[in-house]
């Protein structure tokens, strides 16, 4: 498996997102105060830290679900204060979630197709006669969802309801869903949660063959440390909703301040 | 096969023919992104035309090997053929062998080029390319996690084609040329058999010796360009390539290729293909499966399944053999046939099968009986590697579970006095590659092929194999006496999980019995009869009535084979405990060492022979956690009823 | 059981996506509508045409209509009868107006009235969800009922406040044998059913079933909340729109204020809660059963010998409704096309256990 | 100050809706008072159904459809049982009919149906209420049924000092309107105050709460679901002998939803609150603000209090989805 950031197909690049002093409060409770950061383009970009930490609140900030009090959020040359869901996803930017957020009702493929909607243009009368520019549409894009399915090795569901898949399998739909869209940066909530190892292993070819194949820019969330160690360039450490630490797993290893907050605690 | 194929004597040749005769029939489809994409013999042959430039670009010449490694999938075949085209030779390898068993075909053959899947199996050749250094191209199909893999030696396919299509837009006489310049007797491929005994040996075979045997089922079975094949095993085994290659070019019919291993069932039924191959435990697990899923069916599906099942069993293959079936009988069987069989062959994807082969190993009788009960014309050959598979086929309507039919036009069969079964055909491999000894070994002056197999002609004239040569022994009254052969016939039986047989030098045959415990035990609890525990159980005379009533049904088949009518069990016991691989009485790979269980339990054997109708036992036992104790046990020994020879017609 | 799929591959994804992929559902289907507009003309009395398949054609347009707004895009309504009243009306006003409109084209203008309106009433959803929407349809409907029960100029004046309709016709084709208006129903309602089918298979149909699966996942990925749910409410009320002009003009031929009323809403309900939310097929299957059980409720006693006043039947018919309904959310949420999936399923599988 | 606008805005319409009457002369303050004050009585009785069912929804989490029926299918109990016995004998055997109900419910439906989002438990109730409409009307009957109180219909006149030509009120009403206050106060205080009663409110957000006191969950759902048929029962009582026991009761008690949208779903004060507010908002529409419709429109009648409601909760959602008090609901990811 080839991760090794010097042999990488997509030479990591400038800054593409950055949040500045961003402080979240959910009644009198600080979820996140004064937390700054950013994300270098094609990058692998990890945010660890202890349950409870922010992590996912800052995940939620990026896209769009929740707006922060204070700080400013600068992706692509531009100064967003909050921003809202759709504009984000428009904007390049998509994502999975910790605890699954699949759409329970639908089969595998039409999940991912979902993923393409806003590459699709056919308005819904051509779309109710089925006919010229939906009908194409349709085909054009089932066929990079097959792509995106082969590439996530799970064609053997492919008309399954998502509902019926194991939890391992329901985690790659949604990375699959999150791929579909074909994002700048692809934000991934904990992708390995309450996977068995195998899975997990795959979960992290899966993501760096993504990082490596299509040079998405990934910023991942998860506890477990080994994991993010191995894949990731550059680690944000959070800890009661602030940032304790920031550089290469290598820096944050030897980052006392971490390993306190953090190794020892969980550990 | 009306079509004339004279003088079409290469692969090259055959894809030239069908991509002007039929260039828009489907050669291969493969199930990817979603849809079974499909390659006319047209597009086939461009591929082949653009992949043999490109490969003579990257000078490969004529008589050069081209290693290919890879699961099922068109580029596979495509290169295989483009080597060909040059004048080459394709070297299938097994796709899921480690790189270090990789190493010796290609040193072996000094391998230059090679065509190979995805990442995985270009990671393995790099592994070993220190040891290989003529290894100097490695194209691979699936761009998949390459892109940061900096070695000279890599090209994708796609890079090779588009080259290689150029070249050939340039000059397309050229290839024609090259193709022209191939004959018959020019070698094809090369397949290596995973030796048993030590090393593997390259069998080179000739374009003449696969094209004649492929031609020679396909007449006998009528195969056309209608039929269709899913091609799901390795196709580095001779018996996929066969189906899949040889025997596609022959008749152009068109091959599947499914979308990945997990989906081969699904894909099989979407195919219905009307033309199947598989090894015994395939179809054995078939049956598993069906017999799994029918358990938890309802009462009444249940109820309906064996009904009809037995139905089947009476008639069934009768039926099937255009034998004379009463009309009550026929009746129920079209009733069967609509409400489980039907249903039955769909699920299973063999709704569409015309022919059906196994082959490899003994396929039990009933498993076999059930195949065909349900109306898959399945049958089975007999042939190997080194003789381009057909050697003898069942034709349709004389069947038989116990034999692999007779030989196919073209095959000359004989037997060494030691029953050695000796096969001179055109399909007959040409050489073990640079090994001379290993050829003179096995390839007579007379051009007779020693198969190491043990084996006679029955009386219908179907060659009947029943052992390897080594183990076959004589009694004392110098008749054959096949221990394998019986002990196969024995485990069969469900009840029977080993079985080890005695008689070599010796006037009769007796025999061990080791009781399959799972089996017995259900049979025991549905009587409701207690035991203790394995000893107890092994010694219970029920257990012993039901193992002499196999081993009597055994004696009486054998009584029917004047060959080896002597071989009848005498006499019996029961084992008081399973043998073991840990106890040294089993091989690693689960097969009885005979010799040895002889000499540890010497006691039992001779007990056996001296008419004692109990002996007491004391063994050594291990126990799973490695602690060793000892059993003592009076076993019983019980006779079992023999039959007299039935007077033998005259046999070939 | 009677499936033989072997050989029946794809090749394209034209082929993979059509409507029925299996040739024997495509056949059975064939059959059926051989049957339906072969066969049924000549077989069936009036009195079944007029009491059972009419309705029941309509309704399932309806049931379609509402499904795609419930079942698909999850949205409550307890209004729909609402839209009923605006499509009928709207006919009414047209037909009487501009007499020289054909009759399709006034089905299409009442549908896109009722569209709007539905729209209007559908703004609430982006702001409420669930229970609270579900006072805001009722909302609709009661206004509704006020406004066509009070201002005469939807009624043109009539003193009771009823309205006759003059029979349909379309092409120099008047449609009034019930013959006639069940095939021209008939026609309709393969019409409609296919255009929902290609919506719900669609980009806008999985944008529906996004919101109503897992609205937050839906707007990450770009879905418009607005988009999906307002044209779900249009979609839908455009389908009941016509669906209540159909049930005007064909089916009652005069009705009365508050024909329409909340009780027609919740049948309508019970129709996809029974038949099968989230599935066309659902629609039909919820329709015909509540089209058939007062009918059954009325006939099967007396014939059992055991007649049973009108009233009765009618309070059996509501206990029956009441019943089912918990029944059904409680063992099969997904009605009786679950049922009818689970069982094709078993054929398929046969012998095998599903 | 900047999310309580909407309040104020409501507060200042409301406002303007009370003396808009005056903008005509011809109103007198006493017939006013009249309206208002029967906007009041009305209001009250909204207030104790809405009572049931934010009741039943803080503690089930279900919108209790069925509450319409539950009123019918009380009053149609106490009519009918009022002819063979005493009255307060019919109430009671009628109250134990409703708590039998409220544990079928509980057994049959809350159960089965345990933690499955809202809007499947409101098609539930919906069952429920077809079913009750229905089951009603075998066993009691569905003709038009009286209840007599014993309480003199007779108008009276008050404070005739106050007004010139005094206030023309029912008696019967006045009556009516003070038992649903005291009751309504009953039930508020309880809720609020008791232990037991805040209990029942909380297990709705925790069901440890309920544990906490030692009441099993189902219990509490049979309690709730009790108390709500007893509300029921009272404005069933109540609303029949004033209109006559018949199936449009059902209808009238559906006005409570409304009310308990405006006044949030979750919150006690604001059924009441939204109760009054509604029975007054409501009268005066019907008689200020309708007859000005039906001459502006040429309306066939007025008959806006139909739909009054409604819409006016309905506008009311679009600028504050949670209610006048109720809490604000954030999804989580």
């Amino acid at each position: 498996m080839g991760g090794e950031a010097n042999s990488r197909a997509h030479r990591i690049g400038e800054v593409i997102l950055a949040l500045k002093g961003v402080s979240l409060a959910f009644g009198g409770v600080k979820a996140l105060s004064d937390v700054s950061f950013d994300v270098r383009e094609h990058e692998i970009r990890a945010i660890i830290g202890p349950n409870g930490a922010g992590k996912s609140s800052m995940l939620n900030v990026i896209n769009g679900v929740y707006h922060p009090q204070q700080g400013t959020i600068r992706y692509l040359e531009r100064e967003y204060h909050d921003m809202d869901p759709h504009e984000v996803a428009v904007s390049g930017i998509s994502r999975t979630f910790q605890n699954l957020a699949l759409f329970k009702g639908m089969s595998v493929l039409d999940n991912i197709m979902s993923g393409r909607n806003l590459k699709m243009h056919s308005n819904i009368v051509m779309q109710a006669l089925r006919m010229g520019p939906a009908l194409r549409e349709e085909i054009e894009h089932r066929e990079v969802v097959e792509g995106i399915i082969d590439f996530l090795e799970i064609q053997a569901y492919r008309k399954t309801q998502v509902g019926r898949l194991s939890y391992g399998l329901q985690k790659r739909v949604d990375l699959a869903r999150a791929l579909a869209m074909e994002p700048r940066v692809l934000l991934l909530d904990e992708p390995m949660s309450g996977m068995n190892m195998e899975e997990k292993q795959d979960m992290c070819r899966f993501i760096l063959d993504a990082n490596d194949h299509f040079g998405t820019t990934i910023v991942l969330i998860e506890h477990d440390m080994s994991v993010v160690m191995d894949i990731s360039d550059r680690v944000v450490v959070l800890d009661y909703g602030k940032k304790i630490g920031d550089g290469t797993p290598d820096e944050v290893r030897a980052n006392q301040a971490v390993v306190d907050a953090y190794l020892g605690v969980s550990h | 096969m009306a079509e004339n194929l004279a003088g079409l004597d290469t692969f090259p040749k055959l894809l030239l023919h069908h991509a002007r005769t039929r260039p828009e029939r489907p050669a291969i489809r493969e199930k990817d992104l979603g849809i079974w994409q499909t390659w006319s013999w047209h597009r086939f042959a461009d591929e082949v035309r653009s992949l043999a430039c490109g490969l003579e670009a990257h000078d490969f010449k004529r008589g050069d090997h081209l290693a290919i490694v890879g699961d099922n999938r068109p580029r596979v075949y495509a290169a295989m053929c483009a080597a060909q085209c040059l004048g080459g030779i394709a070297v299938p390898l097994y796709q899921d062998a480690v790189a270090t068993e990789m190493a010796f075909p290609i040193q072996n053959a000094a391998i230059t080029h090679a065509v190979v899947e995805d990442q995985e199996q270009v990671d393995k050749l790099l592994e070993i390319l220190p040891q290989c250094p003529t290894l100097a191209h490695i194209y691979f199909d699936e761009p998949r996690g390459m892109r940061h893999y900096a070695q000279p030696q890599l090209m994708s396919c796609d890079k090779l084609v588009e080259l290689g299509g150029e070249s050939f837009r340039r000059d397309p006489a050229f290839l024609e040329g090259e193709i022209a310049k191939g004959v018959g007797s020019d070698t094809a491929a090369m397949f290596f058999t995973s030796g048993t005994t030590g090393v593997a040996k390259g069998v080179v075979l000739t374009h003449y010796s696969l094209i004649d045997r492929a031609r020679a089922a396909a007449e006998m079975e009528g195969l056309t360009d209608a039929d269709v094949v899913l091609a799901y095993l390795p196709p580095a085994w001779i018996g996929q390539n066969i189906f899949s290659y040889a025997q596609p070019f022959v008749t152009g019919y068109c091959i599947c290729c499914p979308e990945s291993a997990e989906t081969v069932m699904s894909d099989m039924r979407d195919i219905g293909p009307t033309y199947y191959f598989a090894p015994p435990r395939v179809f054995e697990a078939l049956l598993t499966q069906v017999s799994i899923r029918m358990e938890d069916a309802s009462a009444l599906k249940r109820s309906l399944y064996r009904y009809f099942m037995e139905v089947a069993r009476k008639v069934g293959g009768e039926i099937l053999d255009g034998g004379s079936v009463g009309a009550m009988d026929r009746l129920l069987y079209r009733l069967g046939d609509a409400i489980v069989y039907g249903p039955l062959r769909n699920v299973l994807g063999m709704s569409r099968v015309r022919v059906a082969y196994t082959a490899g190993e003994a396929i039990g009788p009933d498993l076999f009986r059930f195949y065909r009960s349900l109306g898959i014309n399945l049958k089975q050959l007999y042939g190997s590697t080194e003789t381009c598979v057909f050697v003898c086929v069942q034709p349709n309507g004389q069947v038989k579970a116990d034999t692999v039919g007779p030989a196919v036009k073209g095959v000359e069969l004989s037997f060494t006095p030691e029953r050695e079964l000796l096969i001179r055909s055109p399909g007959l491999f040409k050489e073990y590659y640079r090994n001379p000894e290993a050829t003179a070994a096995s390839k007579d002056a007379q051009g007779w092929f020693h198969t190491g197999d043990a084996g006679y002609m029955d009386a219908d004239g179907h060659l009947k194999i029943i052992d390897r040569v080594k183990d076959v022994g004589k009694l004392a009254d110098g008749s054959l006496f096949a221990p394998k052969y019986l002990e196969n016939k024995l485990k069969f039986f469900p009840f029977i999980k080993e079985a080890v047989a005695f008689g070599h030098g010796r006037n009769r045959v007796c025999a061990f019995i080791n009781m399959d415990m799972e089996a017995v035990g259900n049979w025991a609890e549905k009587r409701g009869m207690p035991y203790s525990g394995y000893v107890d159980l092994a010694s219970r005379d029920e257990v012993y009535q039901l193992m002499r009533e196999c081993i009597e049904k055994v004696n009486a088949d054998l009584a029917a084979e004047p060959e080896i009518a002597s071989s009848q069990i005498h006499r019996f016991l029961i084992l008081h405990k399973q043998l073991e691989a840990d106890d040294g009485e089993l091989t690693r790979t689960a097969k009885v060492r005979r010799l040895h269980v002889g000499e540890k339990y010497a006691a039992l054997v001779d007990a056996l022979y001296d008419g004692k109708q109990v002996v007491h036992v004391e063994a050594q036992v291990r126990y799973e956690d490695g602690r060793t104790g000892s059993i003592s046990a009076d076993l019983k020994i019980r006779d079992a009823k023999t039959f007299p020879p039935v007077a033998a017609r005259k046999a070939a | 059981m009677f499936y033989r799929e072997n050989g029946q591959f794809k090749s394209t994804y034209e082929s993979d996506q059509q409507m029925l992929p299996i040739l024997q559902d495509r056949v059975f289907m064939l059959v059926l509508l051989v049957f339906a507009f072969g066969a049924v003309p000549f077989l069936v009395s009036d009195y079944l045409f007029l009491s059972l398949l009419i309705p029941f054609l309509i309704l399932t347009i309806a049931a379609i209509g509402l499904n795609l707004l419930v079942g698909y895009c999850g949205q409550i309504s307890l209004g729909h009868a609402a839209f009923m009243a605006v499509g009928a009306y709207a006919a009414y006003n047209l037909v009487l107006r501009v007499p020289q409109l054909n009759f399709l084209v006034v089905l299409l203008i009442s549908g896109l009235i009722a569209a709007v309106v539905g729209l209007v009433f559908g703004i609430p959803s982006l702001r409420i969800k669930g229970l609270y929407l579900a006072v805001a349809t009722l909302a609709a409907q009661f206004f509704m009922d006020w406004l066509f029960a009070r201002v005469k100029w939807f009624t043109n004046y009539a003193h009771s406040g009823s309205v006759q309709t003059p029979p349909v016709e379309l092409f120099g084709w008047t449609v009034n044998t019930p013959a006639e208006k069940y095939l021209f129903l008939l026609g309709l309602l393969i019409v409609f059913t296919l255009v929902a089918k290609n919506l719900v298979r669609s980009r806008i149909g999985r944008e529906w079933m996004a919101m109503r699966d897992m609205d937050v996942a839906a707007e990450v990925i770009g879905i418009r909340p607005v988009y999906a749910k307002l044209t779900a409410f249009a979609v839908s009320s455009f389908y009941v729109g016509v669906a209540g002009a159909l049930w005007g003009f064909v089916h009652l031929g005069s009705w009365e204020p508050l024909a329409f009323n909340l009780t027609l809403s919740l049948n309508l309900l019970f129709m996809i809660i029974i038949g099968g939310m989230g599935s066309l097929l659902g629609s039909y299957f919820g329709a015909a059963f509540i089209v058939m059980l007062p009918i059954l409720l009325n006939q099967l006693p007396a014939m059992l010998g055991v007649p049973i006043s009108t009233s009765m039947a009618t309070h059996l018919e509501l206990m029956i409704f009441g019943v089912l309904i918990v029944f059904f959310l409680i063992v099969e949420p997904h009605g009786l096309a679950r049922l009818w999936a689970i069982g094709k399923e078993k054929l398929r599988l046969w012998p095998f256990p599903h | 100050m900047r999310k309580n606008w909407p309040v104020i805005t409501l507060g200042l319409v409301l406002l303007a809706g009370l003396v808009a009457p005056f903008a005509d002369r011809s109103t007198s303050p006493g017939f006013y008072v009249e309206v208002l004050l029967g906007g009041l009585m009305a209001g009250v009785l909204y207030s104790l159904v809405a009572l049931g069912f934010a009741l039943i929804f803080k503690a089930s989490g279900v919108f209790n459809f069925a509450q319409g029926a539950m009123v019918l299918f009380a009053a149609l109990a106490v009519a009918r049982l009022a002819e063979q016995v005493p009255l307060w004998v019919a109430m009671l055997i009628a109250m134990v009919i409703m708590v039998a109900l409220a544990w079928v419910i509980e057994r049959l439906v809350l159960r089965p149906l345990v933690n499955q989002e809202g809007v499947a438990l409101l098609m539930a109730t919906l069952g429920v209420s077809y079913f009750l409409d229905g089951f009603g009307q075998t066993i009691w009957g569905s003709d038009i049924y009286k209840i007599e109180l014993g309480i003199p219909k007779e108008p009276v006149m008050i404070l005739e000092s106050l007004f010139q030509g005094g206030i023309l009120v029912n008696k019967e009403d006045f009556v009516a309107a003070i038992v649903a206050t005291a009751l309504v106060a009953a039930l508020a205080l309880f809720f609020q105050k008791t232990t037991t009663g805040r209990a029942l409110r909380a297990v709705a957000d925790d069901h440890q709460a309920a544990q906490s006191i030692g009441i099993p969950l189902n219990r509490i759902w049979v309690i709730v679901w009790s108390v709500a048929g007893f509300v029921a029962l009272v404005a069933g009582v109540i609303w029949g002998s004033k209109l006559g026991v018949q199936f449009s009761l059902s209808q009238v008690a559906l006005k409570a939803l409304p009310v308990v949208i405006l006044g949030g779903f979750t919150s006690v004060t604001g059924a009441v609150v939204g109760g009054l507010i509604i029975g007054v908002g409501e009268k005066m529409a019907e008689v200020f603000l309708g007859p000005v419709m039906v001459k502006a429109f040429d309306l066939a009648g007025g008959g806006i209090e139909n739909w009054f409601a409604y819409v006016l909760a309905l506008l009311f959602l679009l600028v504050r989805p949670e209610g006048l008090f109720g809490e604000k609901l954030i999804d989580r990811v």
